[in-house]
């Protein structure tokens, strides 16, 4: 089960503004990946890009040699991209049960399926408690549980993660991380983008930093950690 | 004004030789009365197909403008056809609303027009403004239809209640209320006095209103679609079983047939009345049905007839050719023709226009339905004539 | 059809098939398009009125219409191959679309269809034979051929350098235009002194004379070619600046002779645009600027010109007698009254329900002004006649060229209100509250006086001209206010641009003006009219003129 | 600049401004918050803390008439805004902005900032429709307060800009520019530090500390960034599970034991050290920064 | 304010007051003259006795029979509605559409001696014409004015839809003509059973019937199947949706393709109850199917069948239940008048109808 994502040269506009300008980088399978940026970079819309939400300007997207650069996003899921978008996105008029179930849609092995949705449970038990709430009306933080079980029961082989701390209190954003390092283990290849860039950098393999649509850094996590110039960008340590 | 060998208060047409006479009609092309709009034009049409499509030697041309049923699309086609110097004569409109706006804009310009479906009093009445005065009509107007219904219903059914049901615009309303008042001044008494929208289509609920008061007999002069529904729906309000509805001539049609069903039977209808109308209204709506693929689907078809019929004759009587060969019409002189009509025989009747522009032949007859075959439809055998 | 509408930030594309079936699938729609309009009657009915006297129908010119627009889309399927392919792909398309009409002639010819389909008569048999004998070899291989013909040349369009394409679509459209709107034309020549000889010698008596067709061809193409050359080159900001206000003092100019040096069918088309733009800058400030869906907008139409009829009519049902001058004040104040009254109840209405509360209440008084109960004072459905028209010292307001001037002068006023108000407090709290009721609210914005006060000045507006119709028409009838009136209001301000005003003039000219005159289309006026509103829709989703862009800079 | 912003009502009235009692709000059968109590002092930044779904931002939403209450009494500078609607609510001088940003997105920066002003513009329908002298002159202070106060929050460049189109981190500066135009006595923010980077969570303290100082506004905050909460707070409130663990000073709140329990949580134990040694480092930048 | 004063509960009146504002107060104002109107008319309506206790249960079916076609027809709306936040103003017109379809299969099947000697057979077939058709120009609109907005937030494609409704209705007026066209009947729907001593047509049972299978049915695709699934997941949020692996597009036209499949059914008994067709009849029905559906709470399923009821039987009982108490004439002309009052009273006092749930406001 290996995968193999390689993007080259990809470009996309809104309008006249080029938000993401020529970027490549590729990650290997079983890899994490880590995009770091400030407000407005153009982190999301690469992601975006890469499961199908926009529309390109140019490059190509392969994965395990197979150009998915056209593909209508239902497609990629199928072949194993999955999100946890910018926003949560979740079906707010749905059950946290419902918005789980339906992350495996494109699955049909029931059993399996079942295996996964204790697994999400068992990561997250606050979600136990609000099984059958609402989507929409769980806190801001319960909201992030359940966007990151719906992507999982897809059972990615690829999972890209917007912003997925965002919101949550201090011990749930160790238990997110402590997730996906999990997740990585079971051999899902992730593309992580973070604020907290400092937990972002330390649980990645790889990593690269965006400025303004364009890649300006590149290199292995710990090393980019202590990169001098993104101290001072993203971590917030002056000097 | 004089043009070649014309001289003219109002204004002269000329036809250069080779081009077609221009007649303009308007009527409700659109909107809920399209059907009768249509027919109607569409009967004009025949009536020129029927003339061998040219008088005088010159091709007659009709130019159909959409006036919907009301005033503002009345005001906007009259305009229209008023903006055309060529036009000769107007045929139309079908809706009274539309007549007195559009009538005036005409008759501004020197253009008389013929009425084919507009029939409130008001329009021809003497003391009309001077505006009308180029207004003629060859549908008879509410008030005589009114008297002789009320005259059948309570001479001689001898009937003594009766229920009145109009659809909400102004024709029907209007009917029905002359009904009204010559039945309660004959002694008559309106014991229901209901109104529908031409929409609808359960009229069960009124029905049984009415039937509270067991009226003898339910005038309802509506369009074809309702008094469909009406007659339908009739049998299932045990009371009015044997109430006798009689209808307007806007359903004196094959389709109102097809619309009602079984129920049809028994169905009477005010309709015009003369010999003629039975022998060569047959052949028109056959010639209606091979030209448009379906039969006309009211009453007033033949009324576009009649008026296209008049506008004939007169443009025979007063157009003149100078030695080139073109053709000269003058408009007061046409008018004149117009309004001089007499002893035409239309598909209608008799027509002879009087003083105030009314042209319809005014002698009605009461029609009963006596089968449920859309295709028997043929006016004598079914429906056939009961009164007088 | 709610503000929140949901919307995908991607656009769902059909996968394409190779280039010649697609240009195969455009041939297939240009034939069923073609089948249709002859199978609805149009052609038949059309065929009878000539724009180009003695060469082509009107009915002709929608076929070639449709047999171009075949083979421009046919060619351009195959995006960038040579040219002969392109060539080639149109003409298979409009081969295709010929061979499907021709199927239907057979078909009519030899099948009884008219129990089902009335329009498949003799007469459209005749009339697609071309005088070819009914239905023969000769007639069939000719739609076939002509197909692909019109195929080819309009897939040469394609082709062509975008000057020679831009000026042989002027020519054509012009040549079509004149002979559409010959009455129009012909009307302003009529009224032009000097000017009456050129009437004859350009049109005949329906349409355009050959001779003149050519030359406007001509002219039109030569004319769009200068313009090509012009905005081929570079023009410095002033010289924008100055053509832009030449345009606008032009545009002032036509604005206000057109009913001078037109006849009054254009004059009366153009009252009515004026009394929409009314209309439409009433509906603007509820549903462009406050978002509050309105169906039920003719209602106080409706009650501006009843107001007017009970106060000057010359009939029993009148209260008053009092002068247009001052009926008009009182009818725009009760007509906002009206507005306040309707507002009151669907406060706490939203979006859909909105539009359904307020169609409901708009059909509500319809049906009571029409309804025996109220006649005794509102005349039911016979109305109220006789409605004293405007005057001015001793003129007498009567025509729709007078009454134009009237609508244009209260039109003038009322968007320049609008404009006031859309940019102050008021206008930016009511976007706010379209945009985001809660936030809004949070922010200070008292919700139910901003909603009270858009239904207010909308329907005010809405009075006005209400009034101002009662006595262009002299009478009103109940019948004039159809839920459809509301529905054309609507769809003038989406065709326009919401929020936006010149959009609102724009999309009533579109939207009224142009069907006014379509009139030639007869009783298929409204399926062009379907067709109008769905084509506009497609070629600008956010309208005509959208309300600004406001952006002024970006990072 | 700080003229035209310039708060007129300031100086203490009362020690407490903002004073919630037994407030209670449940959905349903479940309690979202629960006999709450909590006092904000005039001037201070008060900041709220606790696990997700703990009840905060339906705190918020009850101050604000968001959601009403199902019961307690909200005063505001002595007066009682519990019950009334939103917009009285605004009026009585609280301001907010929300945990997904909320802005009118198909208005540009400055008009969402002008429409933050309304409350404060007196302008009549007919001084509007006549374009009167004082219509105008107002207008044009409005405009000129607008654009300072996007300077103040810092983006005077994106004044044009469709809120929509702009990055997250400047809409949320847009939203506190615009609860800020409109003079309110509190500011409640929530989580503005969300999807921020610390080197620009750092920036937000500093206009945090500026609100407070330049405008005197007091500002209530919900943050889960312990960096941004220790640096700016004077109080803080725990929540959990829709009731008040514990209030007090920041050093009071990082040594309470429960605290640490109830929202840095306890796992491994090799994280628990990892989180109490990241919450002092914040805590001395913290420090370094009020010094 | 003392503590004292604070600790005593105040009135609900007087906290009543103090939350209120004057809108309230109209409202409530509204609220009993409604009352007294109400109670007015139907005192009179009573004291006038001028119906029988018979004639009363015949309005009640009437009602309800034209609420079972409102129903069906709110159905079709409310399932694109829900799913697609669309008015498609043109449902009605499928419907037309629908029942023409149903209407010439009929007269091919008679012609082909199918219905005198299977008459159980043709009803379904008859049905299935009448749904193949409505799905076919269902997912035409589809194509032409919902696809190609997706992406705008623009009222782009309720203007397409009313554009469609022209098209439709003045294409079959060219193509069918305008005459009032009867519907055949089948031998074993044209009689009456007497229940309870109650004369019941065959055909308005089988109306009513059907109206409820469908909700069941629909019910059971939206609840229980993975389309159904899908079809919510993309009501909420396209990008999400398609996130988890939805063919967007499929669901999109496959809910078009029922929702005219519903509309095709409405047309075929809306035509067996009223036994006359023409090709105007759409628009209104359209309107009323669209009032039902927003009475009951747009998007929501048994909302439409509860709205479709509701408003039929306000529709037959309302004129004689409440304005013959005040004597007014001809006070059916007025049945609109009480549907639309009837409508805009509910969604004064619940402005999401009847069962729809609270329109989600976001969350803060
Ligand atoms: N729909 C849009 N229309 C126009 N511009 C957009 C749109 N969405 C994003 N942008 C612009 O594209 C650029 C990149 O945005 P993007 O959301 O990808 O940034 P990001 O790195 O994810 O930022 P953040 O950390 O705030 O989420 C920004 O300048 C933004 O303003
Ligand atoms: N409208 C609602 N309906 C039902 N439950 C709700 C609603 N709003 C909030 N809740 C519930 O109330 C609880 C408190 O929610 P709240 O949003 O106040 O949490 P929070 O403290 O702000 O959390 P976070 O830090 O994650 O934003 C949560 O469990 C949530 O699911
Ligand atoms: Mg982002
Ligand atoms: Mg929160």
């Amino acid at each position: 089960m290996s995968v193999n994502l390689q993007v080259s040269n990809l470009t996309v506009t809104y309008g006249a503004i080029a938000a993401v300008r020529g970027v490549s980088f590729s990650a290997a399978a079983g890899e994490i990946v880590t995009i770091v940026g400030a407000n407005g970079a153009g982190k999301t819309t690469v992601l975006n890009a890469l499961c199908g939400l926009r529309t390109i300007g140019g490059g190509a997207i392969v994965l395990d040699g197979e150009d998915i650069t056209a593909l209508p996003p239902h497609e990629r899921v199928r072949r194993g991209i999955s999100q946890v978008p910018e926003g949560r996105r979740l079906f707010g008029r749905m059950t946290v049960a419902e918005n789980l179930e339906i992350g495996g849609y494109t699955r049909s092995d029931r059993a399996e399926k079942r295996h996964d949705l204790d697994h999400v449970l068992e990561l997250f038990p606050r979600l136990k408690e609000r099984y059958r709430q609402l989507a929409g009306t769980l806190s801001g933080g319960e909201q992030q549980m359940v966007a990151m079980g719906r992507a999982l029961m897809a059972r990615p082989r690829f999972l890209l993660l917007d912003e997925p701390t965002m919101g949550l209190a201090p011990q749930i954003v160790d238990l997110v991380l402590e997730s996906i390092k999990r997740v990585n283990r079971e051999g899902v290849t992730i593309l992580l983008v973070e604020q907290n860039a400092y937990r972002a950098l330390e649980i990645a393999d790889r990593a690269f930093v965006l400025e303004s649509g364009e890649i300006s850094l590149t290199g292995p996590g710990d090393v980019l950690l202590n990169h001098p110039q993104v101290r001072s960008a993203y971590l917030g340590f002056d000097g | 004004e004089t043009v070649g060998p014309v001289t003219d208060d109002l204004g002269v047409v000329e036809i250069p030789k080779g081009q077609p006479i221009l007649i303009g009609g308007y009527s409700s092309q659109s909107g809920g009365d399209t059907n009768q709009g249509i027919d109607e034009l569409r009967g004009a049409e025949i009536a020129i197909g029927d003339a061998g499509g040219s008088v005088l030697g010159f091709p007659v041309k009709l130019i159909g403008e959409d006036a919907q049923c009301t005033a503002e699309g009345g005001q906007t086609a009259a305009s229209k056809l008023a903006g055309n110097r060529q036009i000769v004569v107007v045929v139309g409109p079908s809706c009274s609303s539309g007549a007195r706006v559009g009538a005036p804009i005409l008759w501004n310009v020197g253009i008389s027009s013929i009425a084919f479906g507009a029939t409130s009093p008001a329009l021809t009445a003497p003391d009309r403004p001077d505006g009308f005065k180029g207004f003629l009509r060859s549908v008879p107007n509410d008030l005589k239809s009114g008297q002789f219904t009320a005259a059948y219903v309570y001479d001689k059914l001898g009937l003594k209640t009766a229920a009145t049901i109009h659809d909400g615009s102004p024709y029907t309303e209007q009917l029905v209320q002359a009904f009204a008042k010559d039945f309660t001044a004959k002694g008559g008494k309106i014991v229901a006095a209901e109104a529908i929208s031409p929409s609808d289509t359960d009229l069960r609920p009124v029905l049984t209103r009415i039937a509270q008061s067991k009226p003898e007999a339910i005038f309802s002069p509506v369009f074809v679609s309702s008094i469909g529904f009406l007659l339908r729906q009739k049998q299932e309000v045990p009371d009015l079983k044997n109430t006798l509805i009689i209808g307007g001539e806007g359903t004196f049609s094959a389709n109102t047939i097809e619309a009602a069903g079984p129920s049809i039977v028994g169905f009477r209808i005010v309709g015009p009345s003369t010999d003629l109308f039975s022998s060569q209204f047959p052949k028109f709506v056959e010639k209606f049905r091979s030209e448009y693929g379906e039969a006309p689907i009211g009453g007033f078809s033949a009324y576009g007839y009649d008026a296209t019929l008049l506008a004939l004759d007169a443009i025979k009587a007063v157009g003149k050719t100078d030695a080139d060969g073109n053709l000269y019409i003058g408009r007061k002189a046409l008018h004149d023709a117009l309004m001089a009509s007499k002893g035409v025989s239309g598909l209608t009747g008799t027509l002879t226009c009087d003083a105030n522009g009314d042209c319809g032949a005014a002698t009605y007859a009461i029609w009963e339905f006596v089968s449920d075959d859309p295709s028997s439809f043929s006016p004598g055998t079914n429906p056939k004539r009961i009164y007088p | 059809m709610t503000f929140a509408a949901v919307t995908s930030s991607y656009r769902l594309e059909r996968r394409r098939g190779g280039a010649l079936a697609e240009a195969l699938r455009i041939g297939l729609f240009g034939g069923l398009a073609a089948i249709a309009f002859a199978l609805v009657g149009a052609y038949t009915i059309m065929d009878g009125r000539p724009v180009i006297e003695g060469v082509l129908t009107l009915a002709q010119t929608v076929l070639v219409t449709i047999g171009l627009a075949t083979g421009a889309f046919g060619a351009r399927a195959a995006g960038a191959a040579p040219a002969a392919t392109r060539l080639a792909h149109g003409a298979a398309a409009g081969l295709l679309a010929g061979i499907l009409l021709a199927a239907l002639v057979l078909l009519v010819s030899s099948v009884n269809l008219r129990a089902t389909l009335v329009a498949a008569s003799p007469a459209l048999v005749r009339a697609l034979s071309f005088g070819l004998g009914l239905a023969s070899t000769r007639a069939l291989a000719c739609l076939a051929v002509g197909g692909a013909m019109l195929g080819l040349a309009g897939s040469v369009l394609t082709v062509l350098p975008p000057v020679a394409r831009r000026a042989v679509v002027a020519g054509l459209a012009a040549a079509v235009a004149a002979g559409l709107f010959r009455d129009v034309f012909a009307s302003i020549l009529d009224n032009v002194p000097g000017l009456r000889g050129l009437e004859s010698a350009i049109f005949g008596f329906s349409g355009v004379n050959p001779a003149a067709a050519v030359v406007l061809c001509l002219a039109a193409a030569a004319l769009s070619v200068g313009r090509s050359a012009l905005r081929g080159r570079a023009l410095s900001e002033r010289s924008i600046a100055l053509r832009k206000r030449i345009g606008l003092a032009l545009m002032i100019v036509a604005i206000l002779a057109l009913p001078l040096v037109t006849n009054a069918f254009v004059a009366q088309v153009a009252m009515l645009v004026a009394l929409y733009i009314l209309m439409g800058m009433g509906l603007n400030i509820e549903l462009g600027l406050a978002g509050l869906v309105d169906l039920g907008f003719v209602a106080f139409f409706a009650v501006g010109a009843y107001t007017v009829a009970l106060l000057s009519s010359n009939t029993p049902f009148a209260i008053a007698h009092v002068s247009f001058w001052i009926a008009l004040p009182i009818a725009v104040a009760l007509a906002a009254v009206a507005g306040l009254l309707f507002g009151l109840p669907v406060l706490r209405v939203r979006g859909d329900y909105l539009a359904m509360a307020t169609l409901g209440l708009g059909e509500i008084v319809r049906v009571l002004v029409l309804s025996d109960a109220l006649a005794p004072v509102l005349g039911g459905s016979q109305g109220i006649i006789e409605i004293a028209r405007p005057r001015i010292g001793g003129l007498v307001l009567n025509t729709p060229a007078d009454l134009y001037y009237l609508a244009l002068a209260i039109a003038a006023i009322v968007g320049l209100v609008s404009w006031r108000l859309q940019h102050s407090r008021i206008g930016r709290a009511w976007l706010a509250v379209r945009e985001d009721e809660d936030v809004a609210q949070a922010l200070g914005i008292d919700l139910v006086a901003m909603k009270l006060l858009a239904y207010t000045v909308g329907a005010a507006f809405a009075g006005a001209a209400g009034a101002v119709f009662a006595v262009l028409i002299g009478s009103v009838f109940p019948h004039s206010f159809q839920l459809l009136v509301s529905i054309n209001v609507l769809a003038i301000l989406v065709i326009g641009g919401l929020g936006s005003l010149p959009g609102v003039v724009v999309g009533a000219i579109a939207l009224i003006g142009l069907p006014e005159l379509l009139r030639e289309f007869g009783e298929f006026r409204y399926l062009f009219y379907g067709l109008a509103l769905v084509a506009m829709m497609h070629l600008k989703a956010e309208g005509l003129w959208p309300a600004h862009a406001k952006e002024t800079s970006h990072v | 600049m700080s003229d035209v912003l310039a708060h007129p009502s300031r100086g203490p009235a009362s020690e407490t401004l903002l004073d919630v009692q037994g407030l209670g709000k449940s959905f349903g059968g479940l309690a979202a918050v629960r006999r709450v109590d909590l006092s904000v002092a005039r001037g201070s930044v008060h900041a709220i803390i606790g696990p997700n779904g703990a009840g905060k931002t339906t705190v918020f939403n009850c101050i604000t008439a968001f959601v009403k209450p199902s019961a307690g009494i909200i005063r505001l500078d002595g007066a009682r805004i519990d019950g009334l609607p939103a917009h009285r609510v605004a009026a009585h001088g609280v301001a907010r902005t929300y945990q997904n940003v909320r802005l009118f997105e198909s208005m540009t920066a400055i008009e969402n900032v002008l429409v933050g002003e309304h409350r404060r513009l007196k302008s009549s329908f007919l001084g509007v429709v006549l374009r009167t002298p004082g219509h105008r002159a107002e207008e044009a202070e409005a405009r000129e307060r607008a654009r300072a106060m996007l300077d103040f929050v810092g983006i005077p460049h994106r004044a044009g800009t469709l809120a929509r189109n702009m990055p997250y981190g400047d809409q949320r500066r847009l939203e506190i520019a615009r609860a800020l135009v409109g003079q309110p006595k509190l500011l409640m923010l929530d989580e503005p530090a969300a999807g921020m980077n610390p080197a620009e969570g750092h920036a937000l303290v500093g206009l945090i500390e500026r609100i407070r100082s330049d405008l005197g506004v007091t500002v209530i905050l919900i943050e889960h960034h312990m960096r941004v909460v220790m640096a700016i707070a004077d109080r803080i409130t725990v929540f959990d599970q829709g009731a008040v663990l514990a209030e007090g000073r920041p050093t009071e709140i990082q040594a309470d034991e429960r605290v640490i329990t109830a929202y840095l949580g306890r796992r491994a134990t090799a994280a628990e050290v990892e989180a109490v040694e990241h919450l002092s480092e914040e805590a001395s930048i913290a420090e370094a920064g009020a010094a | 304010m003392t503590a004292a004063a604070e600790t005593k509960a105040p009135g609900p009146l007087s906290e009543w007051l103090r939350r209120s504002t004057w809108v309230d107060h109209i409202l409530l104002a509204i609220r009993i003259v409604v009352a007294l109107v109400v109670l007015v008319g139907l005192v009179g309506s009573i004291a006038a006795d001028t119906y029988s206790a018979e004639s009363w249960i015949s309005f009640i079916v009437f009602g309800l029979t034209i609420g079972s076609v409102y129903a069906l027809i709110a159905l079709g709306y409310t399932m694109v509605y829900g799913i697609l936040r669309m008015i498609n103003f043109a449902h009605g017109d499928v419907m037309m559409v629908g029942s023409f379809a149903g209407l010439f299969a009929a007269n091919a099947l008679a012609g082909a001696g199918v219905t005198s000697a299977l008459p159980l057979l043709a009803l379904p077939l008859i049905l299935a014409a009448g749904m193949a058709a409505g799905a076919l120009v269902s997912i035409g609109i589809e194509r032409v004015a919902y696809r190609p907005f997706l992406h705008v937030r623009s009222l782009a494609p309720l203007i397409c839809a009313i554009g469609l409704t022209f098209i439709l209705e003045y294409s079959a007026r060219g193509l069918f003509g305008t005459r009032n066209r009867a519907y055949p009947g089948f031998g074993w729907m044209e009689g009456s059973v007497v229940v309870f001593g109650i004369t019941l047509q065959i055909v308005q049972i089988i109306a009513f019937a059907a109206a409820i299978v469908m909700l069941a049915g629909l019910l059971a695709v939206v609840r229980l199947t993975p389309l159904g699934k899908a079809m919510r997941a993309v009501a909420e949020d396209r990008d999400a949706a398609a996130l988890v692996g939805i063919d967007v597009a499929r669901v999109i036209v496959a809910t078009f393709a029922i929702g005219g499949a519903m509309a095709g059914v409405a047309g075929v008994l809306y035509a067996l109850v009223f036994k006359q067709i023409t090709v105007f009849m759409g628009f209104f029905l359209g309107v009323k199917g669209f009032a039902a559906a927003i009475l009951g709470g747009i998007g929501n399923l048994g909302g439409a069948m509860l709205g479709g009821l509701v408003l039929g039987l306000a529709e037959a009982l309302g004129p004689a239940l409440l304005l013959e108490g005040f004597h007014i004439p001809a006070p059916y002309q007025l049945k609109d008048v009480i549907g639309y009052g009837m409508l805009v009273l509910v969604l004064i006092f619940r402005p999401q109808g009847l069962l729809g749930e609270r329109l989600s406001t976001k969350r803060a």
